[in-house]
């Protein structure tokens, strides 16, 4: 045996040498926070700011305090967009059922299983630009699709991008094409992960169909679950390209959003309010805060086990 | 002879003009300008012209070019106020001034020009020719005649306007011309500026006009999904017998099938026979941004566009086929450009004015449009359209 | 309680065939192991039992009725599994009351089973806790808890306690016996571990390759193995097995330096056979044939791994006061009363 | 696992869904279908309102051919290459280094900054629009790849990080401990034996990223402008505004947009369930 | 090679302290085994010693260095774990010289140290496979191969077989054996099974809650534990131990049913203390004082659960041919100079 591999001395070994396991991790952390930090923690705050002041996006700020949220507060449009945004937080939820169903479905081996599994999942792949123009076509007045399967049922024409009525669910029912699809793919796998002993011990237990889902599989798919949620709901209220694409807000405002209303009032062709815009933010983002609370909450509880 | 005047160095050009044809005259702008200074290095970039409207504002404040394309009016304004434009009255000299007489005014706020016209079309309605000669009908002169037409029309299973509401400015056409007629040019601009409230009783009678059309059904249903193009192939089809559009609606109908026996236009005819007539005719400019590198070239492109060759040139039926701005240019001989010509010239003694879009401040042209649109469908909701525009107005023009 | 017999039963997964027709009847009240080295076929035959695999050809009866095709839930068996298979979500009362929830019996009646079987297995306290809130053996309890609220009429048992560490493995075994004892219902156990087979079984059943080697008593295999197999895989350490020739009316074995006499009726001459001798009956002597590679003193027991100059390696159990030392040389001896012989080929006793 | 598995059902039910499943599928495609029929139909068709009959002339390659020959969409394609590849490349280091840092080390904040990761990645990005905007101007980098490209890689970290540092995570540690005992140094270790290990979860997170940038709509919308250097998503929408009622182009330009992250689906299908599973649901 | 000492060794998580100042030397070439139920803090002290947990006091030298705060790379150790941690990306080559190449070795001699740990372990012929295409003992061979090839001070394993099935576990451990005596390296190995820790160690330290309980050679803890603690740990089945008083010179045992003599100093009278009894050095005889509860036949031996009169249970071990069955009345006899003595309060052995 030889000790040549061995330091030989250890007078000197530099600092470095000796906290080496303390400072590595800052140094792997350092371009990443600060990109983070730059682009998206400083810019939180900066919202906050702006939303105090009236700023057109071109000359000088001025500071006017609260007012942007007064207005806010009598502001019909923004009760249209929060009320929309409730709705879409509620129907978008729809896609995890609907994905759990799917997922159901297709947990099967059969042959060619996994080009069916994958073909369904196409539409999360597509961009939501691309799905709002189809679903545009579809709900089409004069030759969507939907009208011609109304009319065979005797119903229609309904106008639902058009009416004001039925517009946010229109468009609700186009983004959860894709988010079910998301879904589908959280459960796929969450069924995979499904131990199989407990389905057995089910089975001993004599529950079947709707009573096995209930009591033994769901819980199990607990985990996948808690991520659709989430997903789903984080989704719901980022929804900004299906409504850009589809209605751009209209008719008269009537499927605006919160997300779209404040890039409306704040970006777009007639939009020159940077203040308002941020108070619509900070508002949304307030409502987001309650989610990310619960979700670091049920992290942290994870980690701490 | 100023043209001559030797450039060099870097000229950067953001344009909106997207589509094809006013592409190939920008480009070709573009080409004839460097010809004649070969010395100056020209990049032209051609940005869509929906998106360029919301970008133009960044691209003012971040990145500017020499020249820019945009809009004469109040759509100016903001940038005006924030200094984002440069004062080019020096162009603007007296042999200019006289020959874009027209438009000048447009281009004027605080006593400066901030900008050139380099075209202007007419608004108007654009009709089946062929269907109104089917069914007896004239072109109306009055405001009678244009609804028993539409009557006709209507008992006839075919609908009177074909319109798309999705982006809200059709209907602000709509409001142009209703309210001209109604209440008058002065009127009308007095609204656009805030100083008339929209509770007032002329708005009302404004709207109680239009309504009238609303409850014949003479719009075609279900307008409010339906961009202005993709109301057009009601038009063609024959399910709707008129358009009121601006001038370049005529370039996708003929391109759509129909033939000048086919198509016709005529003027929004007088409802009020106490105010004259006034027309919508949109102009559209170019700028040199404050922050041109290039200030000198932008201004020589700027009097380059304006000179009565180029104008003549550019607004031919086969270019940009609109309207020159240069009186000494001549308008091409298409049927459509000299009828238009014709109502702006001599038949327009209320005054030309731009858009609702481009007289109103944005975000009131804005929340106005919307109320518009949702007038048309929800009528019986006027009252609340009008306290909500009221309310708005009082906040925007404080 | 019913007894379970098994007619010709067969089992394939598509082509390949893992259990190769099986006969075997477990008494009523029986404590029935099953042993056999990894993938001999003793889940899925367990399996097959519970219906939880459908059983290609053959017959399965429980009590009197034949089950063959019948649900799990209509057979009347109770399955412990080796993770548990504990549903995380409910507490240990909804779990040992899930099955008869199932059954739609009143919720009083649940209760009471409930109560009775966690009576039984010590739960009381830890009714409401959720199973991740206990250690490995509770969990064992509480699967076990869930299988007696049901009151089946067969218990099956797979490997349930091979995910527990050591010491609490003895405790449950000891408990499971004592259960079995106290209930007196059928069951039947896999496991791969000696100690709890030998220990907990009435009837051991040694599968090999799907089919079954030997059945019989605990001791009664040890004793009289049928074959090599079984002779070697009960008992531990294992049965050294030397090779032998017949010559003579005695073998002839290298390991051991030459001829042996054994009691054995010997097949023709010539023959190969083995010799299999188990630790715990061999002792080492004065000698020279061995030289002493390892030793392992456990205390009260040492292990002697030899190594005879014919290469052949062998393990003897001391318990006296003096043990070998490595690097030692000695001898060894036995009764030749308790070797064993079997056919080198067919691995058949030869008594 | 569940439901039961169908060949222990009875045939008939074996055979109902295996006839089932491509009504299914059809019925859920639908959408996409018709704009593919739509994408190979003449203009006329439109005209003559054959919307949903069969194609009265196979125009694909007319139509693909007016995409790719006589529009902007190759050059937002490519921009959409030049924003997507750059931001993976960079997304994907940053995290793995941040994960890193959060997965193997103990310290006291490291928790709180796993957070800070996990809560920007959720923040409604609309209240970024405004002050990244400027900063984005004031970096100089207003329509610019560059500036949108920056941009992504930060936003995208705060995802990548939660995804790296639980995959990470989840790596035995001993390996770690045993590089240590070896004497290999940090960053040694960082590249020789975590890096090594976490290829799974980089070529997953890169499909995922890829996804995800290629499909962005609205940051492209807020930091660029014009075909120079908007990506396709941005494109196709002034491709639409341009060919408005268009429908067979307007389609043909879909698909076109579209075909990238479904090629990349479909090649890397794999890691892009095992991303979606390592990342999610964990 | 290099000896370990600690010296008054504390660790803390935070407010908990698992480790109470332990004082230990392991000689240069000792093979040192760290025992102790569950959670005692073996681990701990030898990630300490690794440098892999920091030491929140007293001192830790190997061979003449204090290495108390020097990260694991200085200290000249080398460690395998239960998990084996070989890298998946490696070749088994790779895995050996990894640390070599990473700490500046030329190619080829790392070549050539790989080449010689392979040769001790058997692994050539696998230097270009995975560890995935390695079977458990193999892989675990891989991990104690790189260990070797940088020829450290000071060998530390952290339940190194415990991964392993019985047959491969009893496999290794020889093979550890050998190791050790090849190479002579100082080792110290923590395990929780009783016969690695009987057959490998030179020195057994045996560890209670972060203390240590007694060191030293495994028949000297056997025959001789310092206490009742030790007594039970060491040897299975584990020591029986019967609650008694001290009364006139001799104990009164009431699960023996009355006075028994013994050879030990015996303290004052009335005071509480255990008899303890290994179930090797019990005899079942005739008699009536215990009823036999449970058996468990091995084979060449059985377990015999007794249940005395008071309710005391005693487990005996037999390996006669005449065995007790369940039900049986018997007594029982054992020779007094095997019994030990306990204090019942502080534990401690009284001799
Ligand atoms: N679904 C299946 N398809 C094909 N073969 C299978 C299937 N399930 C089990 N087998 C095979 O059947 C044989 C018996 O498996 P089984 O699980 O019963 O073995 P076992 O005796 O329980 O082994 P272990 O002791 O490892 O649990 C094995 O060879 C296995 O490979
Ligand atoms: N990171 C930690 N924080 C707090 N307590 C810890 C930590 N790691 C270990 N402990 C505690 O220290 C004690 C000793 O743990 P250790 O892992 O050394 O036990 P062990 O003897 O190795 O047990 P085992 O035989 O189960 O491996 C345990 O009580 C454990 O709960
Ligand atoms: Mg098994
Ligand atoms: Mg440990």
């Amino acid at each position: 045996m030889t000790t040549a591999a061995l330091p030989q001395s250890k007078t000197h070994r530099s600092w470095w040498h000796r906290n080496q396991i303390r400072i590595t991790p800052w140094l792997f952390l350092a371009p990443g926070i600060l990109f983070f930090a730059v682009y998206v923690i400083l810019p939180i705050f900066q919202s906050f700011g702006i939303s105090l002041q009236d700023w057109d996006g071109l000359g000088e700020a001025t500071y006017i305090g609260t007012q942007n949220y007064e207005e806010l507060w009598s502001d019909p449009a923004f009760y249209t967009s929060l009320k929309n945004n409730l709705l879409w937080l509620l129907l978008y939820l729809l896609a995890i059922p609907a994905g759990l169903f799917i997922a159901l479905f297709l947990n099967q081996t059969v042959t060619g299983i996994r080009l069916y599994k994958s073909l369904f999942f196409f539409p999360f792949v597509i961009s939501q630009v691309v799905v709002g123009l189809v679903f545009t076509w579809f709900y089409d007045p004069a030759f969507g699709l939907l009208n011609i399967m109304l009319g065979w049922f005797g119903a229609g024409p309904i106008n639902v991008l058009g009416d004001p009525n039925y517009v946010t669910y229109g468009i609700i029912a186009a983004g959860l094409w894709p988010q079910t699809a998301y879904c589908m793919i959280l459960y796929l796998t969450g069924l995979n992960a499904v131990n199989p002993e407990l389905i057995e011990a089910g089975r001993l237990d004599n529950a079947k169909g709707w009573r096995m889902l209930w009591h033994v599989v769901l819980p199990q798919l607990k985990p996948a679950t808690f991520i659709a949620f989430v997903v789903t709901i984080i989704g719901a209220l980022r929804s900004f390209d299906l409504i850009s694409v589809m209605t751009q807000g209209g008719p008269f405002g009537s499927s605006r959003v919160l997300s779209f209303y404040m890039f409306e009032v704040a970006l777009s062709e007639y939009g020159f309010r940077m203040g308002y815009g941020a108070a619509i933010a900070v508002v949304l983002f307030l409502i987001m805060l309650l989610f990310i609370a619960y979700f670091l909450y049920s992290m942290y509880r994870e980690e701490r086990r | 002879a100023e043209h001559t005047a030797p450039l060099s160095g870097d000229m950067t050009i953001f344009s909106d003009m997207s589509n094809p044809a006013p592409r190939a005259v920008m480009e070709s702008l573009v080409e004839e300008f460097g010809a004649m200074h070969p010395d100056l290095n020209i990049e032209l970039t051609v940005i869509d012209r929906e998106a360029y409207k919301t970008q133009i504002r960044n691209f003012l404040t971040a990145n500017a070019p020499d020249v820019a394309n945009w809009y004469a009016g109040n759509r100016m304004a903001p940038y005006v106020d924030a200094g984002l434009f440069l004062d080019v009255s020096d162009i603007w000299d007296d042999e200019m001034s006289a020959n874009l007489s027209s438009t000048k005014e447009a281009m004027t706020m605080d006593g400066k020009q901030w900008g050139v016209p380099y075209t202007y079309y007419q608004w108007g309605v654009y009709y089946r020719k062929d269907l109104y000669d089917q069914y007896g009908l004239e072109e109306p002169q009055d405001w009678e005649t244009f609804k028993s037409n539409c009557q006709t029309l209507l008992d006839n299973g075919i609908k009177c306007f074909t319109i798309g509401t999705k982006f809200l400015w059709t209907a602000g056409g709509w409001f142009d011309y209703l309210n001209m007629r109604t209440n008058g040019y002065d009127y009308h601009m007095q609204l656009t500026a805030g100083e008339i409230p929209w509770t007032d009783d002329g708005v009302k009678q404004t709207f109680a006009n239009w309504r009238e059309l609303i409850d014949m059904g003479a719009f075609i249903d279900n307008h409010t999904a339906y961009s202005w193009q993709e109301a057009l192939p009601f038009m063609t089809n024959g399910d709707a017998a008129a358009y009121l559009m601006g001038n370049f609606a005529v370039a996708p109908l003929r391109e759509a099938g129909l033939t000048d026996d086919q198509l016709d236009y005529y003027q929004f005819p007088a409802i009020n026979p106490d105010v004259e007539l006034a027309e919508d005719a949109p102009t559209d400019t170019f700028h040199v941004p404050a922050q041109a590198g290039n200030p000198e070239a932008g201004k020589a492109f700027l009097k380059f566009v304006t000179t009565p060759e180029t104008q003549t040139r550019i607004n031919a039926g086969d270019a940009l086929g609109q309207l020159p701005v240069n009186s000494q240019s001549s308008v091409d001989d298409d049927k459509f450009l000299q009828q238009g010509f014709e109502v702006l010239s001599s038949n327009s003694p209320g005054g030309v004015a731009q858009f609702f879009d481009r007289d109103a401040p944005a975000e009131m042209a804005k929340v106005a449009m919307e109320g518009f649109q949702q007038f048309m469908v929800q009528p019986d909701q006027i009252d609340n359209i009008l306290s909500r525009l009221d309310q708005a107005a009082q906040r925007i023009y404080k | 309680m019913s007894g379970v017999e098994l007619t010709n039963v067969v089992k394939k997964y598509g082509e390949t065939q893992v259990i190769h027709g099986i006969d075997l009847t477990v008494n009523e009240g029986e404590f029935a192991v099953f042993v056999g080295p990894s993938g001999c076929g003793k889940s899925t035959l367990l399996r097959m039992i519970a219906g939880l695999e459908e059983t290609t050809s053959g017959k399965i009866r429980i009590g009197q009725r034949d089950v063959t095709r019948e649900d799990p839930a209509e057979r009347g068996v109770a399955m412990v599994f080796q993770t548990y298979a504990l549903y995380p979500h409910m507490t240990v009362a909804e779990n040992m009351g899930f099955g008869l929830r199932m059954t739609g019996h009143p919720k009083a009646e649940v209760k009471q089973k409930v109560n009775e079987a966690a009576r039984i297995l010590q739960l009381t306290d830890y009714l409401d806790r959720k199973p991740a809130a206990l250690s490995g053996g509770q969990r064992q309890r509480v699967a076990i808890g869930r299988s007696i609220t049901r009151g089946p009429e067969v218990f099956l048992f797979d490997e349930p306690l091979s995910n527990l560490d050591a010491e609490l493995r003895v405790e449950m075994r000891v408990e499971i016996a004592r259960l079995h004892k106290d209930i007196g219902a059928t069951m039947i156990y896999v496991t791969h571990d000696q100690v709890e087979a030998m220990t907990l079984a009435d009837k051991i059943v040694v599968l090999r390759k799907g089919v079954i080697e030997q059945v019989g008593a605990p001791l009664e295999l040890y004793r009289d193995p049928d074959n090599r197999f079984v002779a070697g895989f009960i008992g531990s350490p294992a049965m050294n097995f030397l090779d032998a020739t017949v010559q003579d009316g005695a073998l002839q074995v290298p390991a051991l330096g030459g001829r042996v006499e054994v009691p054995q009726t010997l097949p023709e001459a010539g023959r190969a056979v083995s010799l299999g001798l188990r630790p715990e009956h061999l002792r080492v002597t004065e000698g020279d044939s061995f030289t002493v590679d390892l030793t392992e003193a456990l205390g009260g027991v040492s292990y002697a791994y030899l190594r005879a100059s014919s290469g052949e390696r062998i393990i003897v159990e001391e318990r006296g006061d003096t043990r070998a030392k490595i690097g030692d040389t000695v001898g060894l001896a036995f009764d030749t009363d308790r070797s064993m012989l079997f056919d080198a080929k067919t691995e058949g006793r030869i008594r | 696992m569940f439901p039961t598995p169908i060949e222990k059902a009875p045939r008939a039910a074996q055979l109902s869904y295996q006839a089932l499943l491509p009504l299914a599928l059809i019925l859920w495609l639908l959408p996409l279908i018709a704009v593919m029929i739509f994408s190979i139909k003449p203009g006329a068709d439109f005209g003559n309102a054959n919307y949903w009959g069969w194609p009265s002339s196979f125009e694909g390659f007319t139509n693909y051919g007016k995409v790719f020959f006589e529009s902007e969409m190759p050059r937002y394609m490519l921009n959409s290459v030049l924003i997507t590849v750059p931001t993976v490349i960079g997304a994907v280091a940053l995290s793995a280094m941040t994960g890193f840092a959060l997965g193997i080390y103990k310290f006291r904040s490291n928790l709180w900054i796993f957070f800070m990761f996990v809560a920007g990645n959720f923040v409604p990005f609309q209240i970024l629009m405004v002050p990244v905007r400027d900063l984005t101007l004031d970096l100089g980098l207003y329509n610019t790849k560059t500036g949108l490209v920056l941009f992504h890689i930060a936003f995208q970290t705060g995802f990548c990080t939660l995804f790296m540092r639980n995959f990470i995570k989840q790596l035995p540690f001993e390996l770690i401990e045993a590089a240590r005992v070896e004497g290999v140094a940090e960053w040694r270790i960082f590249w020789y034996v975590v890096l090594p290990l976490m290829k799974p979860a980089l070529a997953a997170l890169a499909v995922l990223v890829f996804t995800f940038i290629w499909n962005d709509y609205f940051w492209a919308v807020v930091l660029t402008q014009g075909a120079e250097s908007q990506p396709v998503t941005a494109g196709i929408t002034s491709f639409n505004a341009q060919y408005r009622a268009a429908y067979h182009l307007m389609s043909a330009g879909s698909i076109v947009a579209a075909l990238p992250p479904v090629a990349m689906f479909f090649l890397m299908q794999r890691h892009f369930i095992a991303g979606l599973t390592l990342g999610a649901v964990k």
